[in-house]
């Protein structure tokens, strides 16, 4: 019997090896690190961090191919989603993803999102809806809330003038060639927990080569919204949800079992 | 007449206002002038800089490679930036946040900005105070164009701090007096 | 024992672990790091449970989180 | 005289759009030049205009093009980016010979680059419009009082020579802040009247009492689309008969001419005074229309100087133009950084006296 | 009473006004003519004839502008809508509609015409669903059916290689903006009756500013199928229309009844 | 002597490409080009390769990108509209220095213009790429053979700069028919190994026992931007020193030196032939690379003939790099024709007459 | 009486008029026209009802089809 | 040598087979020949046309604005193109469906395509005949390389017509010995 006291350590969080440690640049409670975070530990615990490509595309995340600790690709504003097809074409043995603001998956990147999903293009899309275009400065996504001020709607968003907020997964879950399709959100441990198993089955579709996955993140900009990190989950909890109210669209599983 | 100045500090320091101030306080005495922020990728933090060129003609480029007058907030900007100072120069230095300058062939005035401010009544008008002794300091604009300046600046809800404002510049001016001596 | 420590460098002070922890011992210190905010610290690292809750909502990934445990002290609760 | 309002240059040229009768504005955001859409979200309503953020830039010309088929004075701005999105957009705007202004505040590339300053857009603004022959007219203001009456004309010169007019600025210019003359505001819809009545081309409002009207980039037919393509040659040509603009700054007799547009231009006016005091003659001849070009003025120079210094903000785009113009009559040289970087007097200054050795 | 013969003329069908006249440059039995026509019809009996903006798109029926006979625009690749959108914002009091195929449509023009309808921007959208680029010499379509022969799939459409069949009204759908939404055929003068009234309900949306109104017309194409007119026409019936069911799927006036 | 097989050109160089390795091909149709994907889409197959039709080509040169961010041997082909889309996706291409090769078989512009040859995307060829300092390298075949073999050999051009390459054609060398050799293809989906391997830049592949990569264009650092333009430059000026490739024909003592490419250039031989007939003393300088330009031998060229007359199809894009490269040496000379339209020899002759009186 | 007429230059011999004609009253004609094709034209223009489907069916716009009534006869029949 | 030949026809009359024919029969007899169709922008109808030059040296321009031979498959493309026939020049017409040939000062062979065609079996080879008879007249290949030619133009599943071809072929070219006298 020993009575020496080698500390026996029993890791409850560790930052992930998918992440680089590089520290990131977003503002102070700012989802999108949060986000960043759980696709990393996805990829790590289902194993793929040696052959995961990331695509980052153009928005405060225009950095991430700084953050995560994989093989990345910063590419142009919107076109993602063809830029994971010419890679998932040619090295379809490498599991791709993007990482998307809603500025550059819902309005400018509309087409390619669309027709990534429609050719049942195996890959995974991590969207994040913040209601805004964060990295110009605040203009109007075509996620903005009707009423919601921008620098580019400054007496508050319009119908008639402006459109109307543009739900993605509603629109994608039209489509047979999307395997898994959710929305979720990180305002709460519980959320966080949730938004990582969706991030998870996402990437284990494209695993199975079962199509095309999305998961859209309902996120905060504390900083164009004006408001703390605490107030703007509350905010998204009131407001932003009732028009994108969570959920998994789409589970290619669900036929499975 | 071409008179550079370049201010840097950082983010919520107030450079940029000050730099608008005496832009548009040149604009007031018919002066020429221009105003170049350096405006930074990241959204927040970082260094804030900006530079005003004042001419009584065409003001020529907005932009000094090697500005002849300084206006610094902080060690950092110190740090960064004090050695692209023109030789001979004239730095005015916020003593609150500033303990070394380590160059020997410019004028350095030395103002310690936060405390006159705290003094005044807030923290907040410390780029006031720099601002009003920079102008003493380069003769750079009258201290009545800083006046009618303010006025238009300051959006009109502020405009009840406009006196506060004007002692700050005042107070500024008289420890530039001061420290020339 | 839960050894729980903040990576001050990144932390933005964005109070996202403060407002959630459920034990409410986290806080921010007096120190500031070097993007000029305050980081987080415990309050009582005794009273912290480990249930990682802060490493869950934190944004800039600052905490790490173990529960040590003496494996010689364990094995004479075991006997 | 009227007051001077200090004024960031890209709400000056915002405000001079709608001085200059722009009532439809259509773009999309993105650095550095976001206070051009946001200025237009915030006023064009105030005079009965439209504001629409399109989902793209692709989106934003050709929305440009369906109101510019109206009659209308309509703009888009963007930087790099964007503005090669519009390339094929612009085409048919020149094709169909539409006049719409776009404004370029340069940044730096290629690719996503960075949202430092440039010049290096100045190929796709001079010879761009994408694919075939034709472009529009450019010109580069070098004040932010120029870029508030550059934009403002431009609306006209647009309409005279029936194409698109690009304003090519860049990341300092729509920044800075100077005190600036804004030109009045007619708070009209339609400030110069039914557009169908104005132009004999435009589609829109009643068809009753005259012919339908085609707007239109087709022609099937060879001979026809030479055709159209020598209609905007010869208006390229009038423009170069009428709209050729360059100011001219510094030594009566120079040693050196110095040739730079827009920001370069405002470094080279001082970098001209500075070296007149250490004895160096220099003189500053700054294009203002880039297309067409001062040509003649440059040939003049070039044959009683010895040498001629472009200066500019990228790996050498402007000086091909001054080679062409210059045509071997005096050596020209290249100062210029690029990817964002820009030049000061001091480093301008340095590297001419080096060259005039 | 009176026993001369003077004739009394009903006309029972003749050319519309609003189309110019001149002869259309389709293949033999091209429905693309029966849409012209339709549309022209449309426009003359709702006497919108001397308002009413017809938009070229690029496609066989590029020439469009020379066939109606309206003020019309030739438009870019695709980009129909959104010259639309810059037309009617700027002339509100205009009737403005474009005539877009497939390829234009549904593949290259996806981002505009998503957006559009959910901007609920007034305009109408005839939609040609042919199931290939016939301009272009018989290319895959996003609407080309699996197995289907191209000649950019010549060993048929294969789902994996060559994506899914793209099916625009379920997609619109899914936008609040859209107004009036159809699926119609003319392979038989009771589908082309129908395909009329439903241009009609179209057009009248836009009188209304009710929103964004697209008719997809499924078409045939001869000449790229292979197929004689009569041929084709049975072929769309038995082929194409169990992958894009007829329907309205979506009227404004539902909800007012 | 392998055997000759009449082909199209269009055909030769999609064939060519699978010879040089191309394994991955992403376009959207168009005409005078359409030949190109469906042979890819009839034969990629074959060799383990991928066709994919994209939605649009903006898509398609972002699919090019994420291949070739891999370090595959991709293709695109498409022509000036089409081109025109591509343009940012160019612009990103050049800045994360990324090999690719483009064929734009030019058509009649601008707008949509008509499916007739031209040479109007010169400048967009030569100097395009998009916004931002930087294009790739662009070589123009002249005949169905060198259509073919161009785009075999642009594949490892494209990679020894890490650039993209443009091969530059019309509708006419797209469309016409000739015997030509075909090289054989290597039946491996990746004839040249693991890329990742090949390449220390290419992402993909296992990372396991290596650093990670990334592909990029972004330097939010102004300076790192500038260094990144100075290595493309650095390429292109190595590109400048190996891969400058033109042509001569006809007399040795010319009076008149004629220059053109591509489509152009086969009607100048002709030319040349005749005119010697009739007595005039004609030769033919075909630049085959037009980024980099043959620039030192037209100054060669220059100070020994009376006029150098350009022959193209467009209104004047080459003839800018000629007075360019000429410098005033001798007068320079523009015949061409616009819109899709093509010259004669018996055109360009009797002009060539005209000017050489 | 029904007169129907047919725009010769038009008609592009489709056949979809002949195909759906519910007289089976359309046939080619033997003459050829400009662009090639025999345009259709009626078997027995005394068969053809004017149920106008021929006018429906045709992509050309190749119909006119009127009804031609001899007032004098109507007004006599009225009585 | 350079001998240019410009055919012309109506979709159908197989004008594009007989030049590609004429093109690869070039090639088989070691020359070197480029053949340049006019496509149009319409799917269908119009006139077809293609130019085929055949040199014994690199052909030069595939191109030529004044051909020195012509063959012309129908009167409206007589209309359309025989004006561009080099003076003194050779036209080949198809005299079942050409009737008028109104320029002088140059070589007109008349064959009677169709009624051979017809003849030997099928008004489908009528091209073959004209090819048969311009190849004669303008001595531009041999009939050898023609029909080693027909064996890799025609797909194999025609191959069964290839004795009907050359009866045709040769047949056109005897009509045209018999027309030159
Ligand atoms: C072609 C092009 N257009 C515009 C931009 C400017 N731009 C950069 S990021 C962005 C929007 C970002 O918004 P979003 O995708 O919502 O990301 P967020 O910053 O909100 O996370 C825009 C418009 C660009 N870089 N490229
Ligand atoms: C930017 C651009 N890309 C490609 C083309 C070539 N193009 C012309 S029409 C067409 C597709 C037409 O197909 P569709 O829209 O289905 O019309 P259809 O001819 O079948 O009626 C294409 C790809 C073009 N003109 N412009
Ligand atoms: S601007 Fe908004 S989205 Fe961007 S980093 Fe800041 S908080 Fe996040
Ligand atoms: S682990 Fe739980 S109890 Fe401990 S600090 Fe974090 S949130 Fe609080
Ligand atoms: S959540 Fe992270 S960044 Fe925010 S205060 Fe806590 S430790 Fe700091
Ligand atoms: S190609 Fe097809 S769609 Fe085009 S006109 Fe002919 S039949 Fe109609
Ligand atoms: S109107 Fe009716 S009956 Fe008469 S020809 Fe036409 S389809 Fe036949
Ligand atoms: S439907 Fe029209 S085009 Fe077709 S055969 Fe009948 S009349 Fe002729
Ligand atoms: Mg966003
Ligand atoms: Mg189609």
């Amino acid at each position: 019997m020993s009575t020496t006291c080698d500390p026996e350590v029993k890791v409850i969080y560790r930052e992930p090896e998918t992440l680089s440690g590089t520290s990131m640049r977003y503002c102070p409670g700012c989802t999108h690190g949060i986000a960043h975070r759980l696709v990393a530990e996805a990829v790590e615990e289902l194993g793929l961090g040696d052959r995961t490509i990331a695509l980052a595309s153009v928005g405060c995340s225009v950095f991430a191919y700084e953050y995560f600790g994989l093989d990345s690709i910063q590419v142009s504003h919107g076109r993602a989603p063809a830029v994971a097809t010419g890679v998932k074409r040619t090295r379809p043995e490498n599991i791709v993803f993007s990482y998307q603001g809603d500025g550059d998956l819902a309005s400018i990147g509309m087409s390619e999102v669309i027709h990534a999903a429609g050719r049942a293009e195996n890959i995974t899309v991590v969207f994040i809806n913040n209601g805004v275009f964060g990295m110009t400065q605040g203009q109007m996504a075509p996620t903005t809330l009707l009423g919601m001020k921008t620098t580019t709607t400054p007496r508050g968003r319009d119908a008639e003038a402006n459109g109307l907020p543009m739900q993605i997964c509603e629109l994608l879950a039209t489509l047979p060639g999307v395997a898994y399709l959710a929305r979720e959100t990180m305002i709460s441990p519980r959320h966080v927990r949730a938004a990582k198993k969706s991030i998870k089955k996402a990437f284990e579709a494209q695993v199975a080569c079962a199509g095309f996955s999305l998961v859209e993140l309902v996120s905060t900009c504390p900083t164009w919204w004006g408001k703390s990190p605490m107030e703007a989950a509350e905010w998204l909890e009131q407001e932003m949800l009732p028009q994108y109210p969570l959920g998994v669209f789409k589970d290619w599983t669900e036929g499975q079992k | 007449m071409r008179k550079e100045v370049f201010m840097a500090g950082t983010g919520g320091q107030g450079v940029l206002l000050i730099g608008q101030l005496l832009t548009e306080a040149a604009s007031q005495d018919g002066l020429e002038v221009s105003y170049f922020p350096i405006y930074s990728a990241e959204v927040r933090g970082g260094s804030t800089t900006c530079t005003v060129v004042i001419s009584d003609d065409a003001v020529g480029s907005p932009i000094s490679g090697r500005p002849a007058t300084m206006l610094l907030m902080d060690q950092i900007s110190v740090d960064a930036h004090l050695c692209r100072l023109k030789d001979g120069g004239l730095a005015v230095v916020n003593s609150s946040l500033v303990h070394t300058v380590d160059r020997k062939d410019i004028e350095v005035i030395s103002i310690d900005a936060m405390e006159k401010a705290i003094e005044i009544g807030s923290e907040r008008i410390g780029n006031m105070v720099m601002l009003g002794a920079y102008v003493q300091a380069a003769e750079a604009v009258s201290l009545g164009a800083l006046e009618k300046a303010l006025k238009i600046v300051l959006p009109e809800r502020h405009h009840k701090l406009l006196p506060m404002n004007m002692t700050a510049l005042e107070a500024g001016a008289e420890l530039a007096r001061q420290a020339r001596g | 024992m839960i050894r729980l420590t903040v990576r001050e460098d990144r932390c933005k002070a964005c109070g996202l672990c403060i407002g959630h922890c459920p034990k409410k011992n986290l806080r921010p210190s007096a120190a500031m790091n070097e993007a000029g905010y305050h980081p987080v610290e415990q309050v009582d690292p005794k009273e912290c449970t480990g249930c990682g809750i802060c490493a869950v909502m934190c944004p800039d990934v600052c905490f790490t989180i173990e529960k040590v445990t003496l494996v010689g002290e364990r094995k004479e609760v075991k006997q | 005289m009227s007051e001077r309002t200090l004024i960031k240059g890209n709400e000056a040229a915002a405000w001079g759009a709608i001085a200059g009768g722009c009532r439809q504005f259509f773009g999309y955001p993105i650095t550095p030049q976001n206070q051009i859409p946001e200025f237009m979200a915030e006023h064009l309503i105030e005079v009965g205009g439209t504001y629409l953020q399109a989902e793209s830039e692709l989106a934003a010309i050709n929305m440009v093009y369906g109101a510019a088929a109206t009659g209308a004075r309509v703009m888009t701005s963007s930087s790099g980016p964007g503005i090669s999105l519009m390339q094929e957009g612009l085409s048919y705007m020149v094709g169909a010979r539409l006049p719409c202004v776009i404004i370029n505040i340069q940044r730096g590339g290629p690719g996503l680059g960075n949202i430092g300053p440039s010049q290096a857009d100045y190929f796709m603004a001079t010879r761009g419009a994408g694919h075939g022959d034709g472009s529009g007219l450019t010109f580069a203001p070098y004040s932010v009082q120029e870029l508030h009456d550059w934009t403002m004309k431009a609306f006209e010169i647009a309409e005279r020579y029936r194409t698109p007019v690009t304003i090519l600025g860049d990341g300092i210019l729509g920044q800075m802040q100077e005190p600036c003359r804004l030109a009045p505001w007619d708070k009209s819809p339609t400030p110069l009247g039914e557009p169908t009545k104005r132009f004999d081309w435009a589609v829109g409002g009643s068809r009753k009492g005259r012919e339908r009207r085609i707007i239109n980039s087709l022609h099937i037919n060879l001979d026809a689309l030479e055709e159209n393509n020598h209609i905007l040659f010869d208006a390229y040509a009038e423009a170069a008969r009428n709209e050729v603009v360059w100011d001219e700054y510094g030594h009566e007799e120079p040693d050196l001419l110095l040739c730079a547009y827009g920001i370069c231009a405002r470094v080279c006016e001082t970098v001209t005074e500075w070296a007149a005091e250490s004895g160096l003659k220099l003189r500053l001849l700054r294009p203002v229309s880039l297309y067409p070009f001062p040509t003649a003025p440059l040939q003049e120079w070039a044959s009683r100087v010895k040498r001629i210094v472009t200066v500019e903000l990228s790996m050498g785009q402007l000086v091909q133009d001054v080679r062409l113009a210059v045509e071997g009559r005096c050596p020209v040289d290249l100062v210029s950084r690029t990817g964002g970087c820009f030049l000061t007097p001091e480093e301008v200054l340095e590297k001419v006296k080096e060259l005039s050795q």
